[in-house]
């Protein structure tokens, strides 16, 4: 369902060795440079390039071997164990074994290193065992669906425990020991990260096209946050790719002589709307369903995310197994009925600014708190608190405000609206934290038993059915009975290049749709 | 500063060469400035019909009030008359050439090395960012090395007087007093080696004594061979010096001649004026302005019968001066002042005399003794307050007296309000101050900034006699101003006493103006008062060294 | 903004100071050295204060702002577990007073804390190459910014005429617009549409020209007025008549007289600028994807990262104190009546 | 060039034609007339533009100007002059809102500051000094670190960090009138200081706020507009044109007049409220040195 368009990645001749493939990415990782603390998703994913985990995950979200070359599950998803592979070594030259894995393990779930790692994604590993030099024994204290993937991701690479013990530990960087393809050389913070070839590198993923060491001798990360100038530095070939290509940008590359323009939908959860059902004007299922259908969407976001961004319908992402097809249009875009509903609703005044009152005289002022603004988010907010105004005469008043404040409004619930992308790669994860009783991001701030009840039942089911069905009741209700929820947009993440360079879909990560600039399988024309 | 168009006069014919002696042939000279018109669009001629002719080894001096355009003729011979001047000239001969096509690289060329120029401004001509010798430096051959350039700088100090030139020449302008200042720029006047020198005011900023030594030094340069022009707006200053004077009213040359017989003998009415308008020995008791209404009264009673109205009881004043050492300003001051008296103050700058106005008025606290006013203790501000407008000031600058957003009508309000509260009687009470001072009526809605200086100082005076001020202190009331003006202001404050009978102390550095209106002189030296006495005795018989030195430097016509 | 502009004196003063130019030499050259001594102390002790005063006031921000101190120095990212880091670190059980001296001896001993979000030292963020980084961009555009100032103000002084209008508004342009849009017209022009400078390849000497224009632009322009004002003013003296006298050229006199003396009000702008620069770094290393302090700044702002916003301000704020101590005391020896003061 | 005497009245009949006393220089005046029609834009944008500011048609986005949208259209397909007008009073209101605060502040500490003794004169300076000793900006994000973005948030935050440059002005010129001699004239005919102080210190020593305050504008519409280029700017849809130069950027390459015409019009405001504060200020000037 990810569509991959223009030019197919690789279909010009044989891949070659050698060069220097320069790319720049929108921000750096400031978080630091430690695969494990660097967050699941953001600018730390560059870091891919230096390290590999146990698994690796295909877009269809099936797992591949790679630095283990099998694994077995308990029957009750508690124990995991791994056969690692015996020909690895990481750039520091230690050898991987079972105790590397082990050792990488017992300090992530320490609470000392990583807090908040322990407590999100990794919150239901209990312990890791060496079962013998090349076998390691991984036990949970309850059955998570999403384990493997945690473990593919970036957060599950495995550090060179000798450089783990280093005084640059917990910032990261050159000295910090992978097993990945290119070797971090060079760091400029705030600026710029070279990585260079790892001449011994033979366990690529079960995902890669090729075997053996990098097409590239060398990759150069620069940063250039302002998407105009990353355009320029492309189109001016001051850099062979970029990524995050602004909407507007994209026909400078897509199509055009000399470039090409890939991208890659998401899989994590898409960007919603979440109307709050214990506060203000929205307690009223029908001011809900109004606001629902009062805007466009589905031409908000075709006219101006462009390709950067796929409409969504779902509560679950278009590529999930979960996914059904018959949420499209199912809702949405009435704005007879919209106004329809609010005037049922009681909101039948109108003040000198044309937005609706009540009959008390208070106008229809729906609040709507989301965090620093990125522009895609911002650009489908405004636009949808335009088309609200215009359409149905609700004033949304938007706030952005940062991370820390807007968990204190969602305390408080002085909100009405929340939009949000909820991380996780596994809907149940995702749907479990928006939609529970006791989500940790529960925006539409549900307490029914029933839903918890659908939401535990997908949890514990093991037939894959019974899981959808289940996930098909949430969406029942929270897009079209209770209308808790409009899905905006999923996020795509999108690349440029010169056409001389070849694999670049590769920059981004399976299956989560996130940059990362992984340039294993790249390789430039001569 | 483009340099300036020089063009001749059409029907111009030029005269016979005159001898080698002759440095400076001018005939016709004419300078307007495009900035200036007349109100019918013609051009104004700052300088108009000017001859001017420079010897070797005379000394002629250019006098006139301010504005007459002394410095504006002068500054023609270098080419430097001003932006957007326009010279016109018959003739024009400087050392033999006719400089009439002259560019700016020929002017150049003349500048420092043939003309040596002393600017006006005395105390801000010289760099205040450069040591004196890098100063010198600019006028000498530049290629000289570095210490046969020191060697020559120190020369040229030792030439022109000052002491220690060999350390003075590294030291920068604001480490010189103002005496040496000027001595310093004559030095780089003459560094050049110049056939004239031209001095344009070279001694207004300075005290009398200091005055009498620039004015020999300026006289040797003659003595030397070279051609001078020496500008004053002063009579008396050239009196003694000049071989030939020009005097010059609105552009013209009104009068010219050998100095004794323009003097002596002056033709023309203005010049008469100018010389009446001297305040000295000989004018006490008489109008100086010519056109001022004549004489109220004279005075009759015996001044030392009545009962002083200000006592100032051994008053000092010390300040902590750098390094923490005391610093006397004024010691042991004693002295009283009688209704109707004027009590002369003079000395020279720095002597202390503002520091004793500024304690008489209650400005300043006294560090040592005490000030009585009218039997009240002056030093107090309650007892002060309580006897607001008794003593009254009239300062040297006027226009930094008054609050800049003040209407005269404002600022005279300021004082009849103390005893005027009625606002119909206040305003006509405020005419009739106007009228006393001779303001004309129209003035009274202006800003003293829109007046001209003479004018300023009659607000002063008026908003001072506002309160019917039983003492009145003036500091340096006239020594801004033009002797013309002087003149008037002089004629004025002499009406005072007969009109108002208020005790008068009256603060000059110039002993002309004391003598010539006051009843008591004081005279302070490094702030004592060193000789006091009858104004014409002291004047005539003084007993004091200082005195005597200071009387003796005196310029007389 | 200069700290404690110097006093200039009075003309009148130096005539009153002949009573004590009667001393000896000697005497007058250890009163000099006394006097600049005393004067470089007094600078160096009011700058002291000054950061003392910055630093408690950092200190105070943590302490007062309402809420919980640890809280607000976590970041976003809030477990407890990094809350009795936190508490352990800070102290935050102890006494307020302690904390404060605990505070200071660290500030001293050149500790600037610890930033809980990125996980490193302070001073790590900030000393790194991103020090470097920014101290080369700032420099250039300092040095850049003077040069352009003073060549336009020394050749454009008193002349008048349509050439100098469009001058005066070609700087009026620069010191009004705002920065990062200068920076990417420039960068649309130079680097992308006539490709002679690079942003991001090339030498680090083609790197930094236009950052560096876009930092001195607006400096120049308005150093280049101040400058020329004061080169014109300085014309008008009498003191340049006088030099004119002495038959040099306008040329030789705005060199040798009238540019030292408009140095004058332009120093006082030091301080001003020091404090634009620092700023116009926060922007015009985002706008060109430099790595610097003022990247780390809005970054540290967007992550609440406190402790490295803290740090930031106070290392501003010693860089400007610095610059303008240093100013002041190169003020004896542009201006040399000072010592008269 | 000369050093006449400038207290000099020019001779009877004699007029200086190049004195400009009651002209104002062609520059003065074109800004004038540029901030007239801004204020109509900020006291009644109807006026000056017909369509809805906020009004948002995605179908049209970044057209490029036309006959009906003369500047053409924003991302959200806003018509974008619509929105330079009525921005006009959001940008106009930061600029003078920070302006008047920091003026306020400023002013008051100083005038306290300069009319004190020496402890509390000190320790008021050095207070400015401290605050000073942060720059604008930096600090204005230091406050903004503590407050949050938002429109109070940023008004609040550059008016604090300005504050001390008025400070520091208003303290010198109380300390200078206070020692000046009309100030000391006044002590012989005023029953009190405080007298004196309302009557001659204030209106003297105030004189020069309006045109700081004039110059001042410029600055904190610029400092906003570098907020919000940042990140921290004023909350949509409020057209403010920092925030629609800042949010135009990105389309910079293929729509270059959704940004261009915002940052026309700081740069313009910004150079008009500079040109008439130094012209105010020349004047002032040149009455004071008169
Ligand atoms: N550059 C100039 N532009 C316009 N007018 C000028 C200029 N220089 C001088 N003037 C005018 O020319 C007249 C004569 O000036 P000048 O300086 O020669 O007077 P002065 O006799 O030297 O007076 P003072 O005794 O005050 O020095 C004055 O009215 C003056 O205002
Ligand atoms: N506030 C002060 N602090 C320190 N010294 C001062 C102060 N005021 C005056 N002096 C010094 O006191 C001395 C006398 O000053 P004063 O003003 O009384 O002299 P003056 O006779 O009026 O001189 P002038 O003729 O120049 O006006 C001078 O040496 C001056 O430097
Ligand atoms: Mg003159
Ligand atoms: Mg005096």
């Amino acid at each position: 369902a990810c569509g991959s368009e223009s030019t197919s990645a690789g279909s010009r001749g044989e891949p070659q060795s050698g060069g220097t493939l320069t790319i720049a990415l929108p921000n750096y990782p400031e978080e630091g440079l430690n695969p494990h603390l660097g967050g699941a998703i953001g600018p730390t994913q560059v870091l891919r390039n230096s390290f590999d985990s146990l698994v690796a995950a295909d877009y269809d979200e099936s797992f591949h071997p790679w630095l283990a070359e099998s694994w077995t599950i308990s029957e009750d998803g508690l124990v995991y164990e791994f056969k690692l592979r015996n020909d690895v070594t990481f750039h520091d030259g230690e050898k991987f074994d079972a105790a590397a894995v082990k050792a990488n393990f017992d300090l992530v779930i320490d609470g000392q290193y990583a807090p908040a790692v322990k407590n999100s994604t990794f919150r239901t590993l209990k312990s890791a065992e060496v079962v013998d030099d090349y076998t390691v024994r991984l036990t949970q204290s309850e059955p998570a669906a999403d384990f493997l993937h945690t473990l593919s991701s970036l957060q599950g690479a495995i550090v060179s425990p000798k450089s783990l013990k280093s005084g640059i530990r917990d910032s990261g960087g050159v000295g910090l020991a992978g097993t990945g393809p290119f070797i971090l050389t060079r760091v400029v913070p705030g600026q710029e990260l070279d990585f260079e070839k790892y001449k011994d590198y033979k366990w690529p993923p079960g995902t890669a096209h090729h075997q053996g060491a990098a097409y590239l001798d060398k990759l150069v990360v620069k940063y250039a946050p302002e998407p105009s100038v990353r355009a320029g530095l492309l189109s001016s070939g001051e850099v062979d790719a970029i990524a995050a290509v602004a909407p507007n940008d994209v026909p400078l590359f897509k199509d055009a002589e000399g470039f090409q323009y890939e991208y890659k939908g998401s899989n994590v959860a898409p960007t919603s709307l979440y109307f709050n059902t214990t506060s203000g004007p929205t307690k009223d299922v029908r001011v809900r369903k109004a606001l629902q259908n009062g805007a466009d969407v589905d031409a908000l976001v075709k006219a101006v995310l462009k390709d950067n961004a796929e409409r969504a319908w779902g509560i679950v992402q278009p590529q999930s197994k979960f996914y059904d097809k018959k949420v499209e249009s199912a809702y949405g875009n009435d704005v007879d009925l919209a106004n329809k509903l609010l005037d049922e609703a009681g909101w039948t005044g109108k003040n000198g600014e044309g937005i609706r009152t009540s009959t008390a005289g208070e106008p229809l002022v729906v609040r709507l708190i989301a965090t620093e603004p990125v522009p895609t988010l911002k650009t489908i907010l405004e636009g949808y608190q335009a088309q609200l105004r215009q359409n149905i005469g609700v004033n949304v008043d938007l706030q952005f405000r940062d991370e820390g404040t807007v968990d204190k409004v969602r305390e408080t619930n002085a909100y009405e609206l929340f939009p949000r992308s909820v991380g996780g790669v596994y809907p149940g994860v995702v749907l479990d934290k928006v939609y529970s009783s006791t989500g940790a991001i529960n925006g539409p701030k549900l307490t029914d038993p029933q839903v918890d009840g659908w939401l535990d039942a997908a949890r514990y089911a093991t037939d894959e059915k019974v899981v959808k069905e289940n996930f098909d009741k949430v969406a029942q209700y929270a897009l079209i009975d209770q209308v808790t929820t409009l899905p905006l947009y999923t996020d795509r993440s999108s690349v440029a290049a010169k056409s001389t360079v070849h694999d670049i879909t590769y920059f981004i990560d399976p299956p989560r749709g996130l940059l990362n600039g992984w340039a294993y399988n790249t390789w430039i024309e001569q | 500063m483009t340099a300036p168009l020089l063009s001749r006069d059409g029907d111009a014919t030029r005269l016979p060469d005159q001898a080698a002696d002759t440095l400076v042939t001018i005939r016709g000279l004419k300078v307007s400035f495009d900035g200036v018109r007349r109100l019918d669009g013609t051009h104004h001629h700052v300088v108009d019909d000017v001859d001017l002719t420079v010897t070797r080894g005379k000394i002629l001096a250019v006098v006139g009030e301010s504005g007459s355009g002394k410095s504006v003729t002068a500054r023609t011979l270098v080419g430097l008359a001003g932006t957007g001047a326009r010279v016109t000239a018959r003739r024009f001969d400087m050392f033999g050439e006719d400089v009439t096509n002259y560019t700016e690289r020929d002017w150049r060329r003349l500048r420092g090395r043939r003309v040596g120029f002393v600017l006006q401004d005395a105390l801000t001509s010289l760099d205040p960012l450069k040591t004196i010798e890098q100063e010198i430096a600019e006028g000498l051959d530049p290629t000289l090395s570095k210490t046969g350039r020191a060697e020559r700088v120190t020369e040229l100090l030792a030439a022109v007087g000052i002491p220690e030139p060999q350390e003075r020449r590294r030291q920068y302008p604001h480490q010189l007093s103002g005496g040496q200042r000027q001595r310093a720029l004559i030095a780089s006047a003459i560094a050049g080696d110049p056939g004239l020198l031209i001095a344009d005011e070279p001694t207004t900023a300075l005290d009398v004594t200091i005055q009498a030594q620039i004015l020999e030094l300026i006289a040797g340069m003659a003595r030397q061979g070279r051609g001078v022009i020496l500008i004053s707006h002063d009579l008396s200053v050239v009196a003694n010096l000049a071989d030939e004077v020009l005097v010059m009213h609105e552009g013209r040359i009104v009068e010219s001649g050998p100095v004794r017989q323009v003097i002596d003998t002056p033709s023309h009415d203005y010049t008469r004026q100018l010389i009446a308008a001297v305040p000295g020995a000989h004018s006490r008791g008489r109008r100086l302005a010519l056109e001022s209404a004549p004489r109220v009264t004279t005075r009759t009673a015996p001044l030392s019968d009545r009962p002083a109205v200000v006592e100032v009881n051994g008053v000092g004043k010390w300040y902590r001066a750098r390094g923490g050492r005391e610093f006397r300003a004024a010691e042991q001051v004693s002295f009283v002042v009688r209704p109707g008296e004027i009590v002369g103050l003079v000395g020279e700058s720095g002597s202390g005399k503002s520091t004793v106005a500024k304690i008489v008025t209650g400005l300043l606290r006294p560090d040592a003794g005490e000030v009585v006013v009218a039997g009240t203790e002056w030093s107090s501000s309650r007892t002060r307050r309580a006897h607001l407008g008794l003593v009254q000031l009239i300062a040297q600058d006027s226009l930094g007296s008054f609050d800049p957003r003040y209407t005269v009508r404002e600022i005279i309000a300021e004082t009849v309000r103390l005893r005027i509260r009625d606002r119909r009687q206040r305003n006509r009470r405020i005419a009739e101050l106007l009228d006393l001072v001779r303001l004309p009526a129209d003035t009274i809605d202006r800003l003293p900034r829109h007046l001209s200086g003479g004018q300023r100082q009659r607000v002063s005076i008026a908003r001072a006699l506002g309160c019917e001020p039983r003492v009145l202190v003036c500091d340096e009331p006239v020594s801004a101003l033009d002797v013309s003006v002087q003149a008037q202001i002089l004629d004025l404050v002499d009406d005072l006493r007969a009109h108002t009978d208020a005790a008068l102390l009256f603060i000059s550095h110039d002993i002309g103006v004391i003598h010539h209106l006051a009843d008591t002189v004081l005279v302070m030296h490094r702030g004592r008062i060193v000789e006091r006495g009858a104004a014409h005795e002291v004047f005539t018989n003084p007993t004091d060294d200082y005195t005597r030195s200071l009387i003796s430097a005196v310029p007389v016509l | 903004m200069s700290i404690a502009p110097p006093q200039r004196p009075a003309e009148v003063d130096a005539e009153h100071a002949e009573s004590i130019l009667q001393v000896s030499a000697a005497a007058r050259v250890s009163a000099h050295r006394r006097f600049v001594a005393r004067y470089v102390t007094e600078k160096v002790l009011s700058a002291v204060f000054v950061l003392w005063a910055a630093a408690s006031l950092s200190f105070l921000a943590v302490h007062l702002a309402p809420g919980d101190p640890a809280l607000m120095l976590m970041g976003e990212v809030k477990t407890p577990e990094l809350r009795a880091t936190i508490e352990a670190d800070w102290g935050l059980d102890e006494p307020l007073i302690t904390q404060y001296l605990d505070y200071f001896g660290r500030l001293l001993s050149g500790d600037l804390g610890y930033s809980y979000v990125q996980r490193v030292p302070v001073n790590e963020i900030l000393f790194g190459p991103r020090l470097l980084n920014s101290a080369k961009l700032t420099v250039f555009a300092a040095l850049l910014a003077v040069l352009l100032a003073v060549v336009v103000a020394v050749l454009s002084a008193s002349r008048r005429g349509p050439g100098s209008a469009l001058l005066n508004i070609v700087e009026l342009t620069f010191a009004s617009v705002p920065s990062f849009w200068l920076g990417l017209v420039l960068i649309s022009v130079f680097a992308f549409g006539l490709g002679w400078f690079p942003v991001t390849a090339g030498s680090e000497l083609q790197k930094l020209i236009l950052p560096g224009f876009t930092l001195a632009l607006p400096l120049a322009a308005v150093l280049a007025q101040v400058i020329r004002e004061g080169i014109e003013r300085s014309l008008e003296q009498p003191y340049s008549v006088t030099a004119l006298m002495r038959g040099i050229s306008h040329a030789q006199l705005k060199r040798r007289h009238a540019l030292r003396h408009s140095l004058i009000p332009a120093t006082t702008l030091a301080g001003w600028s020091v404090g634009g620069m620092l700023t116009g770094t926060v922007i015009v290393e985002q706008v060109f994807g430099r790595s610097g302090i003022g990247q780390a700044t809005v970054t540290a702002v967007r992550q609440q990262d406190i402790p490295v916003v803290l740090g930031i301000a106070l290392a501003a704020a010693t860089i400007y104190v610095l610059v303008n101590t240093v100013v002041d005391i190169l003020y004896v020896w542009i201006d040399p009546r000072l010592k008269a003061a | 060039m000369a050093s006449a005497n400038p207290t000099l009245a020019p001779a009877p009949g004699v007029i200086a034609t190049r004195k400009v006393s009651a002209r104002l220089p062609f520059g003065v005046v074109v800004s004038l007339l540029y901030l007239a029609v801004l204020t109509l834009a900020v006291v009644a944008p109807g006026l000056l533009a017909t369509q809805d500011p906020l009004f948002s048609d995605v179908t049209r986005a970044l057209l490029p100007p036309s006959l009906h949208n003369p500047l053409g259209t924003d991302h959200l397909g806003r018509d974008v002059l619509t929105r330079i007008i009525h921005g006009a009073r959001y940008s106009l209101f930061i600029g003078v809102a920070s302006t008047v605060l920091g003026v306020a502040v400023g002013v008051v500490l100083g005038l306290v500051a300069g009319a004190s003794h020496r402890l509390v004169n000190e320790g008021i300076s050095r207070f400015f000094d401290v605050i000073g000793a942060f720059p604008d900006l930096l600090f204005a994000l230091m406050l903004i670190t503590f407050t949050g973005p938002g429109t109070w948030n940023l008004i609040f935050a550059i008016g604090i960090a300005s504050a001390p440059r008025y400070g520091r002005i208003v303290r010198a010129e109380t300390l200078r009138v206070k020692e000046s001699e009309y100030v000391a004239q006044a002590r012989l005919t005023l029953t009190s200081g405080v007298r004196n102080a309302v009557k001659h210190i204030l209106p003297n020593a105030l004189g020069t706020v309006p045109i700081l305050a004039t110059l001042g504008v410029g600055t904190a519409i610029l400092g906003a507009a570098g907020l919000s280029f940042l990140g921290f700017g004023p909350e949509p849809p409020q057209p403010e044109w920092g925030s629609m130069l800042s949010e135009a950027r990105s389309d910079l390459r293929v729509a270059w007049w959704a940004g261009f015409f915002p940052g026309l019009f700081i740069t313009l405001t910004v150079i008009a409220v500079s040109v008439v504060g130094r012209h105010l200020q020349l004047r002032f000037e040149r009455r004071r040195e008169a």
